[in-house]
């Protein structure tokens, strides 16, 4: 039983840390049909600039946040502008090249920039350390990242399902030149998306920093992971990138734990398998 | 005489609403048939239940006394069940000449061959440029079809279901999308169809429909409620009530 | 001249030379005899060129032809090279022409493998599914070490002379020249194919798979043959690499490799063997020329190469290349 | 046939040499080394060590050996990549024309050129792939890094010395992983201990709580691992320690890739205390390091990026000088590799040889504590194992 909630707690932990990092770009896929491979870039560029903000300028955990999240968009902004513009509706193995390209600039960049060093981010007091459960210790960072995690996953919800900008971005998704006939501003719409999707990948890669290090091949290292968190959740679903994330935290987990010479078999049958249950992702809709 | 095309008793239900509700129906060879219905009575549903691209909950389908209600769609191909979409599905970036090969290939049994190229065999280019001219397509069946005016891609989707020799024919909407002016292209082909094959038209075109069809069938809310000559459906009261009444209740 | 329909066909020689693979073949094998003489101190890098050209075009069968998205075609070339290499260490066969048989089936029953996993879905997860399958190949080929070596590579491999006269030495002349035949048989044999009644097939499944079931194809038996297809070619480069290299190791099982054959296709052009070779020559050219320039951060300038083809080349050099060209002659012709 | 055309072919190279020769004689010849390794990608730090290390020993010793000039060629091999490794080699042999193979970070890459050698008259130094098979391929292969069994082996003597007789190994499952939990295993159970556990783990893992886990319900009194250098690292050390598998006192073993020195300051004060077994320290203490550790920091720019394979490629290159010695700068394999068998010199690492037999490098294994000098974190040298040279010979297949 111990072992149990030891490994669900530990399981909770590591798919919360994907969920975050992840979730942005269920966003871009599913809302804006981008196939994003430079999410993970920007997932990376958050981790840096928090680790810049925190250990070589001395600020505080939560500005070093801040400036991340921010940080990134700025940084995201022009590449939205004058390359993701251009691969809105094109095929998928032009996005692949143009998100690779752009993937591999950014590694290079960081590599000039900060070189190939680990870079860590400094926690605050209150977040060191372990607490203990109960049963046994968990990191305290960890119960921290869960918490981010369950208020990403409810602020997101509100912002797409309550929220008059949720309005326009389900109607743009759907029927973009209706929405547009309509009044919407879509180039708006999507630029706000393609921020909120930056900012979420940056805050991840910056919380998640504790269990997937910043270093320059962040970017290419993490992205399978990513994608199929995205894939089996149902792209563009909050829900179902939750439900994925968890899940596929449980398979890790509970593989590593029972059979760690077989954890990679283990996590890539189950991952061939819930793909021929629900070809369309969890929460996929039907076509 | 068993008929060509033989449905009892057809049902679908989507989360427990019936979208296809105990339909039956017969086509002999020669027939025209036009099912005809205001708009989600189901004439969708009905043609993938009978070409298999749908499973039915309940009913039987028979091709020529075969039951092939749980049969591939393939299958049914094979068996002579063709038909024709409503939204041109072609190969944008192939010619004519490559979509009647295509079909013509695939009756003949030669689809799977690797070697060897369908230009140069005779026996299959022959047909295929029989079934150009009966269409009048010769003249752009090198062109891609992405540069072929949309009535002529009309015509094209209907000389492929002809390549396969069908003996039954669901022709989906088969003018939907071109303007009047070209329709008599189609109806000038629909015209000269082989008289032992038995057709099934759905369409919303009144013109073409009285024009084409022997018998006229009518479906709403996934029931039959006519089945009879096109001269007496106008005069039906179920018929209009479908019609009238379902544009009364309009949302 | 006239064909049997009466109807007027260009037939006269040109048009028929451009039907045929003759000029393709030419082309090679102009390129490569050049490549011979030009470069002949480079002759490993043209043959590790020729082998990927084959995991490009294997790729281009499913990716290109038949609309499979695919992240783990590699699954397809280790197998081939490990098949070949496996045969050779623990069973002795080193002649270099067996060898390369046992990985072109070796690769095709990897593809028979491969396509009834990944032909399950669609889009993305279709694209998932192959990730998951390059993955659980590797790790398979880590785990059976004592067959493969592990992550040391399988080495130790010492292919006979060819045909009994000609070994592969440090020059590499037997096996560039080796690559270039290979590469000729398998180019006019997949010429030969793409052009087929199966090859027209498999570009309807690619253009529209419902139309082509509406026509009572099997989609699925289109697709998993050509998968093995594919399985054949990608495994004779694998083979062609263990012969060259005479070792075969975990990379050419790796979703490294199936991604940059993948950047590769699109950079060419997909759905065109010309697109696929020329985006192989172009693409290692480029990466080894920049990487010698700049060990240290061509990986940019690579990635800045990608853009820039996305932004001024969409449908690959080859493709927009064609295109063009078509433009042109439909604006002189009007 | 064949004969004919070897024949030829070697009359045409004596006939080449011979004349190099007798340039030689006359003109000072420039004598090219290809290096190659990672110097982009995921381990692009590694290569960049191997090349602060040769500029290193290029600034302290000069580029010239005699009247010749050295000059090195840099190739790039991102990941191990056998069949790429093979291309650059013999570009660099056919076309470069260098005299010198060295670098190679990953065993598959030196395998792969090891065929290469015997024709191409080239010796080859490998500065860090760390199987011991690797000597046994050609003749002309000298290591100057270690072997994992190497670096390994002592480790059990302090695990027992320590007074710990159960061991859970937690291995990285690839090929060095397997050699270090063999090595350890060899040793511990020759000397009493039992290893409770064996557990390879892939070498993607992320989250390695769940793994502590089973550190902690095995029952073992210490762990051993291995993980090689990189970002995984960080959350090993991590997870041991939020897992409470430190304060429960288990102690830590591992080899000295797990708290390589440029990692040092991501792991910070999480790593203090960790034991490792590994043949060198930034922080030893001797003339020749300071000296080196002086020079390769200034070639690497950021002195916190130095760590193990700069040292390796150091003494690669002060082999290497030594085969242009014995050579004068021509173009002999055999008498190259010859002239180097049984060198003994003092390396920043401390005392070396280059054992005649495998030729591989004999050296001192140091056993080194994690601990804070001033505001960084070094490797402190606590006990010195010398003389090692590699058991894993004893273990290659044949």
């Amino acid at each position: 039983m111990q072992t149990v909630l030891s490994v669900a707690i530990d399981a909770l932990a590591y798919g919360m840390v994907l969920f975050v990092i992840s979730i942005g770009l269920s966003i871009t896929m599913g809302l804006m049909r981008v196939v994003n491979l430079a999410h993970g870039a920007f997932a990376m560029i958050g981790g840096y600039l928090a680790s810049y903000a925190a250990r070589d300028l001395g600020l505080g955990y939560a500005a070093a946040l801040l400036i991340a999240v921010i940080g990134t968009i700025i940084i995201a902004i022009p590449l939205e502008r004058f390359l993701y513009r251009r691969i809105y509706g094109a095929p998928e193995l032009t996005q692949v090249l143009m998100t690779i390209g752009i993937t591999f600039c950014i590694i290079g960049i960081a590599n000039f920039v900060f070189g190939p060093t680990l870079k860590t981010i400094p926690l605050p007091e209150t977040l060191r350390g372990a607490t203990d459960v109960g049963f046994r210790t968990i990191a305290t960072h960890r119960i921290f990242a869960i918490a981010i995690g369950a208020a990403i996953a409810v602020l997101l919800w509100c912002l797409v399902e309550k929220t008059s900008y949720g309005i326009r971005l389900r109607a743009s998704v759907d029927n973009s030149a209706m929405a547009a006939a309509l009044g919407v501003r879509t180039e708006l719409v999507y630029a706000a998306s393609f921020a909120i999707a930056v900012g979420l990948a940056a805050l991840g890669g910056a919380v998640g920093a504790e269990l997937l290090p910043v270093e320059p091949y962040y970017a290419l290292r993490y992205m399978v992971t990513f994608l199929v968190v995205v894939s089996i959740g149902g792209s563009g679903s909050i829900g179902g990138a939750l439900l994925a994330s968890l899940l596929l935290g449980a398979i890790d987990t509970t593989g590593r734990y029972f059979a760690p010479e077989y954890g990679e078999f283990f996590f890539y049958l189950a991952v061939i398998v819930i793909v021929a249950v629900f070809p369309r992702g969890l929460a996929g809709r039907r076509a | 005489m068993t008929p060509l095309l033989d449905i009892r008793s057809l049902r679908k239900t989507f989360g427990g609403l019936s979208v296809t509700n105990d339909v039956s129906l017969s086509l002999h060879p020669g027939d025209r048939v036009a099912l005809i219905g205001p708009n989600g009575a189901g004439k969708t549903t009905f043609v993938n239940l009978v070409t298999g691209a749908l499973k039915p909950d309940g009913g039987r389908v028979s091709l020529n006394g075969m039951d092939v209600t749980r049969s591939r769609p393939t299958e049914r191909v094979k068996r002579g069940l063709v038909r024709s979409f409503q939204v041109t599905r072609l190969f944008k970036d192939m010619t004519p000449e490559e979509h009647i090969a295509c079909a013509v290939l695939q009756r003949m049994g030669k689809a799977g061959r690797m070697l060897g190229r369908h230009g140069r065999m005779t026996d299959v280019m022959t047909e295929v440029g029989d079934i150009l001219d009966f269409l009048q397509l010769s003249g752009i069946a090198n062109v891609r079809v992405r540069e072929i005016a949309y009535g002529q891609q009309r015509l094209l989707e209907l000389a492929i279901a002809l390549a396969l020799r069908p003996r039954v024919l669901l022709l989906d909407e088969p003018a939907a999308g071109i303007p009047h002016a070209q329709t008599g292209l189609i109806e000038k082909a629909l015209e000269r169809l082989p008289a032992d094959l038995a057709v099934l038209m759905i369409d919303h075109d009144m013109d073409l429909v009285f024009r084409f069809a022997k018998r006229v069938i009518v479906l709403a809310a996934g029931s039959v409620i006519f089945d009879g000559s096109p001269q007496a459906v106008a005069q039906d009261a179920r018929v209009r009530e479908a019609y009238l009444g379902s544009y009364a209740h309009a949302r | 001249m006239t064909d049997v329909l009466g109807r007027d066909r260009p037939a006269d020689f040109w048009s028929r030379l451009k039907e045929s693979s003759l000029p393709g073949a030419l082309a090679i094998f102009v390129v490569g005899i050049a490549g011979f003489f030009l470069l002949p101190d480079n002759l490993a890098l043209l043959t590790r060129i020729i082998a990927i050209a084959f995991l490009v075009l294997s790729l281009d069968l499913v990716t290109g032809y038949c609309g499979v998205a695919t992240l783990g075609h590699a699954a397809l070339f280790g197998a081939g090279a490990y098949g070949a290499g496996i045969a050779a260490v623990h069973f002795g066969v080193t002649d270099p022409i067996a060898m390369t048989i046992v990985g072109g089936v070796s690769g095709a029953i990897a593809g028979l493998v491969c396509g009834s996993v990944i032909l399950r879905a669609h889009g993305l997860p279709q694209l998932v599914l192959s990730i998951a399958v390059i993955h659980l190949f590797h790790e398979a080929a880590n785990k059976a070490s004592s067959w493969t070596g592990g992550s040391d590579g399988l080495s130790g491999i010492m292919p006979d002379p060819l045909l009994g006269l000609f070994e592969f030495d440090l020059w590499g002349k037997t096996a560039y020249l080796y690559g270039i035949g290979l590469l000729l048989v398998v180019f006019v044999f997949l010429r030969m194919i793409v052009h087929s009644p199966f090859g027209l097939m498999a570009r309807g499944v690619r253009e529209d798979h419902v139309r082509v079931a509406a026509m009572g194809v099997s989609v699925h038996s289109v697709l998993l043959r050509m998968y093995v297809l594919s399985g054949m070619v990608a495994g004779i480069g694998g083979a062609l690499s263990a012969v060259a290299t005479q070792v075969v190791g975990l990379d050419s099982l790796s979703f490294t490799l199936s991604a940059q054959a993948l950047v590769m296709l699109v950079v060419g052009g997909t759905g065109s063997l010309y697109g696929a070779l020329i985006g192989t020559v172009l693409f290692l050219f480029f990466e080894d020329v920049v990487s010698a320039a700049n060990p240290f951060h061509w990986l940019a300038i690579v990635g800045a190469l990608l853009i820039a083809v996305v932004l001024f080349a969409p449908r690959g050099l080859y493709g927009t290349a064609i295109s063009i060209i078509r433009e042109r002659r439909k604006k002189s012709a009007a | 046939m064949i004969g004919f055309r070897e024949d030829m072919m070697k009359s045409l190279f004596l006939t080449t040499v011979a004349c190099a020769m007798l340039g030689t004689a006359a003109f000072a010849d420039t004598i090219k080394v290809g290096v190659i390794g990672p110097f982009s990608g995921p381990f692009a730090l590694q290569g960049k060590n191997f090349k602060a290390g040769i500029d290193a020993w290029l600034a302290v010793n000069g580029n010239k050996v005699g009247d010749d000039e050295i000059e090195i060629v840099y190739r790039d091999i991102p990941a191990a990549d056998p069949a790429k490794s093979k291309a650059l080699a013999q570009e660099l042999v056919v076309r470069e024309k260098v005299q010198y193979l060295a670098g190679f970070y990953f065993t598959p890459d030196a395998m792969a050129a090891t065929p290469l050698l015997q024709q191409g008259n080239v010796p080859m130094v490998v500065m860090n792939a760390a199987t011991s098979a690797i000597v046994t391929t050609s003749p002309y292969v000298v290591r100057t890094s270690f072997t994992t069994w190497q670096t390994t082996t002592p480790m059990a003597t302090v695990a027992r010395e320590s007074g710990v007789s159960k061991v859970i190994t937690l291995v990285s499952d690839y090929g060095p992983g397997i050699d270090a939990e063999s090595a350890f295993k060899a040793a511990f159970e020759k000397d009493g201990g039992k290893v409770v556990e064996a557990i390879r783990m892939p070498l993607s893992t992320n989250d390695f709580s769940p793994l502590m886990q089973r550190v902690k319900d095995s029952g073992a009194e210490a762990l051993f691992a291995f993980l090689p250098s990189g970002p995984p690292t960080l959350a090993f050390v991590k997870a041991y320690n939020d897992t409470g598998l430190k304060t429960a006192g288990i102690k830590f073993l591992a080899t000295g890739d797990l708290t390589q020195e440029s990692d040092l300051p991501a792991l910070g004060e999480q790593a203090t205390g960790l034991m490792t077994t590994f043949h060198y320290a930034v922080s030893h203490d001797s003339p020749e390091n300071k000296a080196f550790v002086e020079a390769a920091s200034k070639a690497i720019g950021n002195p916190a990026e130095l760590s193990f394979p700069a040292v390796g490629a150091y003494d690669g290159m002060y082999v290497i000088s030594k085969m242009i010695e014995a050579t004068g700068g021509e173009q002999n394999a055999d008498q190259a590799v010859e002239a180097v068998k049984g060198l003994t010199w003092t390396s920043p690492r401390g005392p070396v040889t280059i054992d005649p037999d495998s030729r591989h490098i004999t050296q001192t294994i140091y056993l080194r504590e994690v601990a804070k000098d001033g505001d960084h974190y070094i490797n402190k040298e606590v006990k010195s194992f010398e003389k090692q040279g590699d058991p894993g010979l004893a273990h290659v297949k044949k």
